[in-house]
């Protein structure tokens, strides 16, 4: 256990999110947090871990500093269970083998829907972003751990575009979208972890990262945020987990 | 009805006049880049920074090809050079990025948002539907993903419809036949038949929705060490016009089991055209694709340490 | 809306109550067809005398279980044996007979024209598509096959429709999603990632498209053996149930590279049988299915001659 | 050359057949006459012809002596360029990067139709035959050659049941059911080579085999024949055709 701030805020955000996972799951993960999140928690609580990655790849165990520049990169199949192509892991997704989608977030609204694709109005847009990757299929096909930076910008009260869907505008408007299954589940940043609400979907606060307080996530949200009833503390990362996951990542290429 | 979909009877058509026979079709760059004409549409093989056919860009670059509507499953700094050198002046794609190492592209940025050239996004997921369908002969692959998000909205082209059997709602994404796929292997024989290591991305779909079909091969082997492990084929002979032997064709991108990306060169490619995503590019447009007296000679740029380092860490995926 | 497509919904709420973690479920053929109810769909793997999962139909026939549901691409004298048996009163396929030498199989003539079973005929490719789209986890795939043809006439399970992009005709073909799949393979590892070698026929989609699915193999192999080729895992653990090492579990069909039909067995079969579909076969079942001690006990009455023969030449597909 | 009839029926069907072809076609080949008459096609004057069967074989080159049972053994794979999934091989047909199909019937009518299915009314048939396999398919999606036993009750005015189309019922009733591409090319007899009317669509006898009169081929067909202005006659099997089929299918197979 630690109790000052010795970790940066990529550490505490993979840290966190590695914990949302749970022995045994088929988590279909992104490039970046994600892939340090789920490679982390396999080499710590759950070794029985399934990581899919977007370039066709089923039951990868990454090596320590070796970590891949994206998920369509080789080293993304080191020690993997089976090759396949892109499109037929995806479709595993839309089957239902899959049971937590795990991405970065650019923007995210209060109804958990996420924005890579454009700031601005998308026929003449400010900022052109990346766009959706796999990132549109997978929270429209599972549930959803979003592992993301906390700033006012990009917590906003509705995305400017919708790249790939939570709850789109709450309610039950996500089911009635044509897509019954999955939606939001997590999100993490280095403030706090939120779930939604089962009936109106709109994001909440369920516990504040150590030394952290309501204002401190309020102000650096772009909506007025909803705190649960049982609002937590998060528990500070380890020395194991920081141990763990800078051994993972030593170049520090995705914890800053 | 305003739609992109191909139809079958010119398809099939345009199939029946390729020459599907066994013949040997190995030839230099210059001679297989003729096949893409300007103004075609193009689907490009690989994904990401893996297995680019990135000796046929460039040789489509130094032709100075015009306008050609290029397609691949997610685009990194392919998607700048087609842009940059007008080339390209539409990609359809799921991700357009340089690479999550670097952020947002500044000449993918600059070129959507003055309008020069235009981005179509996809899911994923959807751009392998696409390609299947094409590849299938199908029209129309159907999928449950992209409904309800504003990547479906900004898509006319995909439509949605009740299904016919079970009442829900569902979206049709229509078939891609590219007019020319450009594709990167680890090997194959003198008449097409290509044997592919590790990651597959779409190129087996892209192969067979193509109406032409140009490959380049880190290395030309035997039809009968093909026939050897006909399991690991994974494009057949008739799929393919143009067969070209480019050791390290996918530099300075990946190409699994042989090469890992020549990141030094990226960083260094990146921070240059950030900096300027037109005059800079036309510098290492200049330096790397329209000086170089051959393919060769821009591996040499790059840098026999690079490629070299590259490839002790490509060959080390099959390492225990 | 009368169709045989399940809902979505339930289709992922079924997978979602499947324990899909890695773990190991190695068990005897008694214990893996427990996964097999009476009256349920049930997928067979292989085709024609191919990678067919024996040793499990052997152990359902010996289970004595009722009124199953079942469907495979090609189906030979499984066939005849579920249908002998009363094990299964309902097969969907595209061809039905004990294998070209011989002609038209008189169990299943007997027992259709009989009307003691029924026998849904769909195209081969229809089969394969059913499969896949049950696979893949949509309702239908369109396909250009069986149009105009009798065998769409009796098939109103498919549905026409104008493509809403290119107004052709197409044939939607329902998603097939049987609840049980008996697949046999050369060799997996506990957890269940199968590796195919050779013909892969529709494997790979029944064992998507199936609520579970049951595996014998040749050989359980190690983990790190699958890991160190998984360009040749073709069946992800996760769907997979049950695992049985049964050596020779397609005897008397044959194994791609293990070893070919045993032909001398399927003649003496075939001749028995059709004389006499309904004793003859009670006859056959007794001797070979009902009686023997074990599935070892079962390969001995066809004999160590015939099975070392078979296998000599099963291992000759890989000789030059 | 040979003048005297030493051949059988199968051989002269099979050795017909396989002059059908061209060297450098890709041809989908069905079992029995079709897979020999292919292979014997690739010994003689087509040695790149591409065969494919229905297993998910692409460039196979069966060894002579090891027949295959069914396209869907191990046998159909010997010295083949790609193996792939059955639903695949089909679905190259559809795209359109086959030449010819190439199979055997049962029974056929007028327009070319194919019945493998049912003999009698499909509710309640007197012989409930194997099935389509994957003949529907391959004759919905190219040009067909068909090779068959001559017989009465096989030559039919309008089959029972049409499993696999030809021209339906003639003219342009097979492109209006959705079937644009493809249709009937030539049926192979051992008593005469048929290829159909440009028009209408109806089969018309091209050339007799050797020794065999118009009335012959009338006697043992169930309609009225039209026989080609140009009528020709086909060249009987050569010592070399019959010497290279024979060593194909020592075990006289499938040559009877």
């Amino acid at each position: 256990m630690t109790d000052t701030r010795n970790y940066t805020a990529s550490e505490i955000l993979a840290v966190l999110s590695s914990r949302q996972l749970t022995d045994g799951q088929v988590v279909f993960a992104g490039v970046g947090i994600p892939l340090l999140a789920a490679t982390l928690a396999q080499r710590l609580d759950c070794p029985g871990l399934t990581i899919l990655f977007e370039g066709g790849v089923v039951g990868a165990f990454v090596e320590p500093g070796k970590l891949p520049p994206s998920t369509n990169d080789q080293r993304c199949t080191k020690r993997a269970n089976m090759v396949l192509g892109s499109a037929d892991v995806l479709l595993l997704l839309q089957r239902g083998y899959v049971d937590v989608g795990f991405m970065g977030g650019a923007q995210i609204d209060q109804f958990g829907n996420l924005n890579s694709s454009f700031i601005g109005d998308p026929a003449h847009p400010k900022t052109r972003l990346p766009g959706t990757g796999g990132g549109n299929d997978i929270s429209s096909l599972t549930n959803m751990i979003v592992a993301m930076k906390h700033e006012k910008r990009r917590f906003v009260e509705q995305v400017d575009f919708i790249t790939s869907p939570g709850f789109i505008r709450g309610g039950r408007s996500r089911a009635e979208s044509g897509l019954p299954m999955g939606g939001m589940f997590r999100v993490i940043t280095e403030l706090a972890v939120f779930g939604f609400d089962d009936t109106d979907r709109r994001i909440k606060v369920l516990a504040l990262n150590p030394g952290v307080s309501r204002e401190e996530v309020q102000d650096n949200t772009g909506f007025d945020l909803t705190f649960d009833d049982q609002l937590g503390t998060t528990e500070p990362p380890t020395e194991k987990e920081l141990a763990t996951l800078r051994m993972l990542d030593p170049e520090r290429l995705f914890i800053g | 009805m305003t739609t992109g979909v191909e139809p079958y009877v010119q398809l099939r058509e345009k199939l029946s006049k390729r020459d599907r026979s066994l013949r040997e079709k190995v030839m230099s760059l210059e001679e297989a880049t003729k096949f893409v004409r300007d103004g075609d549409t193009v689907g490009i093989g690989g994904s990401t920074m893996s297995r680019t056919p990135m000796a046929l860009i460039w040789q489509l670059i130094r032709d100075r090809r015009k306008e050609l509507s290029c397609s691949r499953c997610i685009i990194s700094t392919d998607g700048d050079l087609l842009f940059g050198s007008g080339v390209s002046n539409h990609i359809e794609t799921s991700w357009f990025a340089q690479g999550i190492l670097w952020g947002l592209s500044k000449v993918m940025r600059h070129n959507v948002e003055s309008g020069g050239a235009r981005y179509d996004e996809w899911s994923h997921m959807a751009m392998g539907m696409r390609y299947r369908a094409g590849g299938m002969g199908v029209p129309f692959l159907p999928i449950r993903s992209m409904l309800g998000s504003d990547v479906e909205r900004i898509r006319p082209e995909a439509k949605e419809i009740d299904c016919p059997f079970t009442g829900e709602r569902l979206l049709l994404v229509p078939a891609l036949n590219p007019e020319v796929a450009l594709i990167h292997v680890q090997r194959c024989d003198a008449y097409g038949n290509a044997q592919v290591d590790g990651l597959q991305f779409m190129d087996i779909d892209l192969a067979l929705a193509a109406n032409r079909v140009i490959l380049t091969t880190e290395r030309i082997v035997s039809n009968d060490q093909i026939r050897r492990a006909p399991d690991q084929t994974k494009i057949p002979f008739f799929c393919v016009d143009a067969v070209v032997e480019v050791p390290y064709g996918s530099a300075p991108h990946e190409c699994f089991g042989v090469y890992e990306p020549m990141l030094a060169h990226m960083d260094a490619y990146v921070r240059q055209v950030n900096k300027d995503p037109v005059g800079a590019m036309q510098d290492y447009l200049e330096k790397y694709f329209y000086e170089p007296a051959s393919w060769n000679k821009y591996l040499e740029l790059i840098g026999m340490e690079e490629v070299l380092e590259a490839s002790r860490r490509g060959r080390s995926i099959y390492n225990d």
